[in-house]
């Protein structure tokens, strides 16, 4: 079982690595669904099905569907691949990359304080997750649909073109 | 446990490198993600489902952030012509 | 009565200032000459009680002037024996001056201004001399500085009066605060400020030389000193004669100057428990002596020759004071006030006459145009420089010689000290005559003679400084001491070290042989051989000297340099008051923290999320240092 | 309830004024004279009753007290002693003066100025006659606020920056006090379990004396700022160049006076004991006042700068005759305070006189003006004299008091204070040099004193004479208080008088740990 779960997560750790480099966007998003795959199957491995298919149905499949249309629509085309060339120059990476590493090494740290041996998996049939969702958390359940219904609304109302100009100091016309 | 950590911290990387705000939507997806694989993980080891169930919502926010976000971006775009987050800089204090 | 005397002149000042200038000149003139007038005349009234014994007082209170507490001091006025001396002279004398004044004023557009200051100032000088508190001495003593600053810059036109006006007053101030500390001592240990009860309780308070005593005395010989233009503070008088002349007549010759004398006077009795004190008094007074001595000498023009003459014949009075010969200082005091007036106004004659000229080497041979006032100048300079038997001026300076020798206190160097003083007046006074009157006619324009109304009052005291002198004869000429058994009962008789006339012969034919010497000398510097003395005065040594004593022996170069510029550097400097510095200072710093703040919010997303991180790094690396390690 | 009225009839005469400013400019001005006239007229009527019979030392001439948040213990508590009524008459005067000169000055809102100017002095005569400390710091405050508005509005070039100076500093000044009256509040009540801002009550707190010491620096602070000596003073000579003239009459006349009555007041009988201990300190710093404002005074060449950095150089002297402790130099402050109220305003006066014709206060452009204006300068030689000490007007009578007192107290200060007069002799002389005498390159053909100049500054004249030489009167006044000081005695509460004068004082305080 700890074959599995190595491998996998390099994967995940690669690809997101990918992400993080690529110079066009197209290539960084593939890269990213092949990440939540990798942890799809982990999720899978931690005994929690129900949470591997949704990451794959909602997340993988719904979000970066989305991302991937969206970015279609900007039609960027390759100078935004050489925008990013400039932008990224390696000088750049030193320092945020030095206070990451730092971070990384701290929760490595707080982790590695209370290991407990990585052997207690424990199933958690779907079934326990569906009672609990409706059992204690049900306020919270309903509190996530309005949380979606105000993103569907905002997503809507933001995007519309409307003609006249949103702010006072916006004054230029969305083309 | 310290892969999530990995994701998280590379995700941060992404995030406070990328100019274009879509490299950083999608770090912050990255982000969420590795949070999400805590969850799990943590869920898993004490056989509790409540770990799943905030995973849920994660997935829930995330989906609702992304669309918003993506509005966003479209209108900024729209307005500076270009994805660039330093030209949104006109919040000068 | 008593107190119309100073009242009057304080009236028609009054009155000159509300209406002075609808008055015409002749209605001025008479306000404020027939209020000295009357003044005088109240004076003769009460003083004849007086001739016959000595201890006669008149005390008039008039009102409590400041009452708090423990201590009051009230306006009263006290006129016993030497305050009359004091006040007659000042009354006469002022009612001469003004008489003169009207002639020598006559064309001044300020006239009514001119008296109403004359006036204020001997009404004050009035006050100061029949004060009965220290108090109220004290205001008369600043009332009189003030007249002296107002009179002094009476041309105000030229800054050069104003600036002469400005060091008069502050020089004289600095004595005051001396003075005033006296006073809060002597409240400090007497509970009061009554000069009669001071004078009674000092003996049982202060043995004789005990240091507080002796404080005081010098702290009042410091008062003294800065009004009578003594030794350190004497600078103001030679530039005081910036004001018109009879100003300098009354003021610089006549009255003020002898505030101090009148101080020390009156409260002999604590310079008799502080003998330090009164050899301080001696030593500053013989040594005034001889520097004005030698600084008239050398001087060009002719009223600072007779301001230094003064600061010298004042060296002789604190000679005379510092040796014990109370009566004989005050008698010089009112000898010298009649032939200095005297000098003063015929000088002021001769400028007139010179259309404002006062450089004596610009005058000559007036002998012959201005012959009256030739004749009274030369009886005022005779009796300066104490030519024996017919001036006045011998009488009382060589009582003072000889006392200065023969007084339980004199001492030798006093007596050598006054003899080189008679000889050197005797030089500098003829110096003058002899340039002004005698010798070539330098200036060219015809001098017009005075007017009459100047001439009668230099008649007068030409008259009075020739028989004033007869009022008190040495023993050795018939012995009559009048004037001294007149004040036995204020000032105490002078102890002799022993009474052999015929040292008393010596000393007196000693110092008639010098005044000759000094004639001689004088004659011979100006008549003679005047091209001799040139080239003498040329030797380098000569010109070093000769630009010394000119100066004043260089104490205004010397007060400035160490008082004056360094106050005015550190004030220019402190311009902008320092300590508003340290405000500004704080805003400006509150400032720039703002800017700071600005500066992080720079809009740049990235930098936001950096912020975050950190903070994030921060609390975690924490977390961990106080949890786990 | 006569103390009632002299606090409001200018409060009346203030809301009048502006309201008739609507109609007409005259009118206006005309009421806010009338009403200070009546107040002074009112001072002078209690002045001279009190004369006639004299209340025993030690005793109050009139006491009113009224609750008003009896919660907190909080009373309208007036009182009126020699001490307060002499500063009121001097407001009275003062104020009636500052009205009449800005006549012609003041040319825009005249309403809104007036009602400054009577709200002010409404401010000050509620400072000099309050008994409770939370009533004085209400007062304290509203003759601030006025104030701030007359610099600020009616002001010179740089207005803004002096008004907001000036806010700040007396605030910050103010607010310590604040502090200081709610220590005193709460360690009474702590001790004797009796929670009042009462004055009487408050005088004998007992406390160890380390807190005495803060609570004393406290109240200190503020009448420092007030008062200005030395580390706090720099806000005075800007507020003066920019004040309106009638703005710094008002301002050095009174608002000063309101520091130098507050120590007298609050500081000395509170904290007899701290106060002792911090005396040669508070000498120390009178004195630096005298010679540093006197320097300073020197070398300024704006001449109302001059003029207030010399009020900086008085008020050192009440600095240095307020600790001296003894009752002469007590008298001795309280003179000061009156003569140099009157001869500083004065100053300010002619120098807005001199304003209004040349409209320059630069001293290096003034000169010769003696036979222009031989009225005027007469009259500024009487003040400057005054000013410089000379005896025979007000403030040689005080600061001879001050030195004799404070010399019992402590020889070398009062030398150096001595020699501070020699300074104010060598400032006063420049300010009748450079504008008087000396030669004018200019020939300008400027009037003399008006009739409504002479109608104010013949009384100034007269008043300062009359200071000078016959002092008895005002000296007479204050000798009710004095016992207090010398003899650390607490004032024991005015019992009922007889002719029913004194109100018996109600038991207004309010025990805060049982409801009543």
């Amino acid at each position: 079982m700890g074959v599995f779960f190595y491998i996998t997560a390099a994967i995940a750790v690669f690809s997101t690595a990918m992400v993080v480099t690529r110079f066009n966007i197209m290539h960084a998003l593939l890269y990213l669904i092949v990440s939540l795959l990798s942890v799809a199957v982990i999720f899978y491995l931690y005994g929690a099905p129900y949470m591997a298919s949704l990451e794959i149905i909602v997340y993988a499949g719904a979000i970066m569907v989305l991302i991937i249309f969206f970015v279609m629509m900007l039609n960027l085309g390759p100078e935004s691949t050489r925008l990013e060339k400039q932008w990224l120059k390696p000088g750049m990476w030193m320092v945020p990359a030095l206070f990451c590493v730092i971070l990384l090494g701290e929760l490595v740290y707080l982790i590695a304080q209370n290991h407990t041996p990585v052997t207690g998996i424990k199933e958690v049939p779907p079934k326990a997750v569906g009672r609990s969702l409706f059992g204690p958390y049900i306020l919270a359940v309903e509190l996530s649909a309005m949380l979606l219904m105000a993103g569907i609304v905002g997503a809507y109302h933001l995007g519309r073109q409307q003609p006249k100009t949103l702010h006072r100091f916006l004054q230029s016309k969305p083309s | 446990m310290t892969l999530a950590g990995i994701l998280f911290v590379l995700g941060l990387i992404s995030m406070l490198i990328r100019r274009n705000m879509i490299f950083m939507l999608l770090s912050v997806e990255i982000m969420l993600n590795a949070a999400g694989l805590a969850f799990i993980v943590a869920s898993s080891h004490w056989a509790q489902p409540d770990g799943q169930v905030m995973f849920m919502f994660i997935l829930s926010m995330a989906a609702a952030e992304v669309s918003v976000g993506l509005a966003l971006i479209l209108q900024l775009y729209h307005q500076l012509k270009s994805l660039d987050s330093d030209e949104a800089s006109r919040m000068k204090g | 009565m008593l107190f119309l005397i100073p009242a009057l002149p304080f009236f028609s000042a009054l009155v000159l200032i509300l209406a002075g200038r609808s008055l015409n000149k002749a209605a001025v003139s008479v306000i404020a000459c027939g209020s000295m007038g009357i003044a005088a005349a109240i004076t003769l009234v009460l003083g004849l009680p007086f001739l016959q014994s000595g201890e006669h007082i008149i005390v008039q209170h008039l009102w409590t002037w400041m009452q708090a507490g423990s201590f009051t001091a009230g306006i009263d006025l006290r006129l016993d024996a030497l305050s009359l001396a004091f006040v007659f002279v000042i009354t006469f004398v002022g009612f001469l001056i003004h008489v003169y004044s009207t002639g020598y004023m006559a064309e001044d557009a300020d006239y009514s201004r001119f008296f109403a200051c004359m006036n204020l100032f001997v009404g004050a000088m009035l006050l100061l001399v029949l004060a009965d508190n220290l108090l109220l001495l004290y205001f008369g003593w600043e009332g009189v500085g003030l007249c002296s600053y107002l009179l002094i810059g009476f041309w105000y036109k030229d800054p050069a009066n104003g600036y002469a006006a400005r060091k008069a007053f502050i020089v004289t101030r600095v004595g005051d605060t001396a003075m005033a500390i006296a006073l809060f001592m002597l409240f400090q240990y007497t509970g009061t400020l009554q000069i009669q009860q001071i004078l009674d309780q000092a003996p049982q308070l202060w043995a004789a030389g005990n240091s507080t005593i002796v404080l005081i005395a010098f702290l009042l010989l410091g008062g003294a000193v800065g009004k009578s233009a003594q030794l350190p503070l004497q600078t103001w008088l030679p530039d005081a004669m910036a004001g018109p002349t009879p100003v300098s007549a009354l003021i610089h010759a006549a009255t003020m100057v002898t505030a101090g004398v009148y101080l020390i006077a009156r409260t002999h009795v604590l310079f008799e428990l502080a003998p330090a004190a009164q050899t301080g008094v001696a030593v500053i007074g013989a040594v005034t002596l001889l520097l004005a001595g030698c600084s008239a000498l050398v001087q060009t023009d002719i009223k600072r020759v007779l301001a230094y003459s003064t600061i010298s014949q004042i060296g002789y009075m604190f000679l005379a004071l510092g040796v014990g010969a109370w009566s004989a200082a005050i008698f010089h005091f009112v000898t010298h006030a009649f032939f200095k007036a005297l000098l003063f106004m015929g000088a002021g004659a001769v400028i007139v006459a010179m259309h404002h000229e006062q450089d004596m080497f610009k005058m000559g041979g007036l002998r012959k145009q201005l012959p009256a006032v030739f004749w009274v100048f030369l009886i005022g300079s005779a009796s300066l420089s104490a030519i024996p038997f017919i001036t006045s001026g011998f009488y009382s300076k060589d009582q003072i010689v000889w006392l200065a020798w023969s007084s339980v206190h004199g001492h030798t160097f006093y007596w050598i000290a006054a003899i080189t003083g008679a000889f050197l007046t005797a030089m500098y006074t003829f110096r003058m005559v002899f340039l002004t009157f005698y010798g070539p006619k330098a200036s060219h324009h015809t001098p017009h003679a005075p007017g009459n109304s100047m001439m009668i009052p230099l008649y007068i005291l030409a008259l009075c400084s020739t028989l004033a002198g007869f009022v008190e004869l040495p023993h050795t000429m018939g012995h009559v001491t009048l004037f001294s058994d007149w004040l036995q009962h204020i000032l105490p008789a002078v102890q002799l070290q022993q009474e052999s006339t015929a040292l008393e012969w010596t000393s007196q034919l000693l110092a008639a042989g010098l005044t000759f010497l000094g004639i001689y000398i004088a004659w011979v510097w100006v008549i003679e051989r005047p091209d001799g003395m040139l080239r003498f005065s040329q030797m380098p040594f000569m010109r070093w000297l000769r630009k010394l004593w000119f100066s004043g022996w260089a104490f205004d170069a010397l007060y400035d340099e160490m008082l004056v510029h360094p106050f005015v550097r550190t004030a220019r400097m402190n311009r902008r008051d320092m300590i508003d510095r340290i405000y500004t200072t704080l805003a400006r710093i509150t400032e720039w923290l703002h800017n700071m703040l600005a500066r992080t919010q720079s809009g740049l997303l990235r930098w936001y999320i950096m912020g975050v991180v950190l903070g994030a790094v921060v609390i975690l690396s924490v977390l961990i240092w106080r949890v786990y390690v | 309830m006569v103390l009632l009225y002299i606090i409001l009839i200018p409060m009346f005469g203030a809301l009048l004024s502006w309201l008739a400013s609507a109609r007409n400019i005259a009118l206006c001005r005309w009421i806010a004279l009338v009403s200070l006239l009546c107040g002074l007229l009112l001072v002078t009527v209690l002045w001279v009753s009190n004369a006639a019979d004299p209340t025993p030392a030690g005793h109050w001439m009139y006491n009113w007290q009224q609750p008003w948040i009896p919660h907190f213990g909080i009373s309208l508590h007036l009182a009126m002693d020699g001490l307060s009524l002499v500063m009121l008459a001097l407001t009275f005067f003062l104020g009636a003066l500052s009205v009449l000169i800005s006549w012609r000055e003041i040319k825009f809102k005249i309403g809104f100025f007036h009602f400054n100017l009577l709200f002010v002095i409404a401010g000050i005569a509620g400072v000099f006659l309050t008994m409770d400390l939370f009533l004085f710091y209400f007062f304290w405050e509203v003759m601030l606020i006025p104030m701030y508005f007359l610099i600020g509005i009616w002001g010179h070039e740089r207005r803004e920056y002096a008004a907001y100076k000036f806010f700040i500093f007396t605030q910050a000044g103010g607010l310590l006090m604040l502090l200081a009256i709610l220590g005193l509040y709460f360690i009474h009540g702590a001790n004797t379990g009796v929670y009042t801002f009462d004055y009487f009550y408050l005088l004998n707190t007992p406390m160890e004396r380390a807190v005495a010491q803060w609570l004393m620096l406290g109240f200190l602070v503020a009448f420092v700022v007030k008062l200005p000596a030395i580390p706090f003073h720099t806000w005075l000579p800007d507020a003066h160049t920019e004040a309106p003239t009638a703005g710094s009459v008002v301002l050095a006349g009174l608002l000063l006076k309101t520091g130098a009555y507050g120590i007298l007041r609050f500081v000395l009988p509170l904290f007899p004991a701290a106060s002792h201990d911090f005396a040669p300190w508070a000498m120390l710093l009178g004195v630096a006042g005298i010679l540093y404002g006197g320097q300073l005074a020197y070398s300024q060449p704006d001449l109302k700068r001059l003029i207030a950095y010399t009020s900086v150089s008085h008020m050192g002297f009440v600095l240095l005759g307020a600790f001296a402790f003894n009752e002469l130099a007590y008298k001795g402050v309280v003179m000061q305070m009156i003569a140099h109220g009157i001869s500083t305003g004065a100053l300010f006066m002619i120098a807005g006189a001199l304003y209004e014709r040349m409209h320059t206060r630069e001293l290096s452009r003034m000169g010769g003006l003696w036979p222009a204006m031989p009225a005027m300068g007469t009259v500024t030689m009487i003040f400057v004299m005054a000013s410089l000490g000379l005896p025979g007007l007000g403030n040689f009578v005080a600061e001879f008091m001050i030195l004799l007192g404070s010399w019992q107290a402590n020889h070398i200060m009062t030398i150096l204070a001595t020699i501070g007069l020699v300074i104010a002799t060598v400032y006063s002389l420049r300010i009748m040099q450079k504008v008087f005498f000396g030669q004018s390159e200019r020939q300008y053909a400027l009037p003399d004193l008006g009739l409504r100049e002479w109608l104010i500054m013949a009384p100034l004249v007269v008043v300062i004479l009359w200071l000078g030489v016959y002092p008895q009167t005002v000296l007479g006044t204050i000798t009710n208080y004095e016992l207090r000081i010398t003899t650390f005695s607490a004032p024991h509460v005015p019992q009922a008088e007889s002719s029913g004068r004194v109100v018996p004082v109600s038991d207004s305080s309010f025990v805060i740990n049982h409801a009543p």
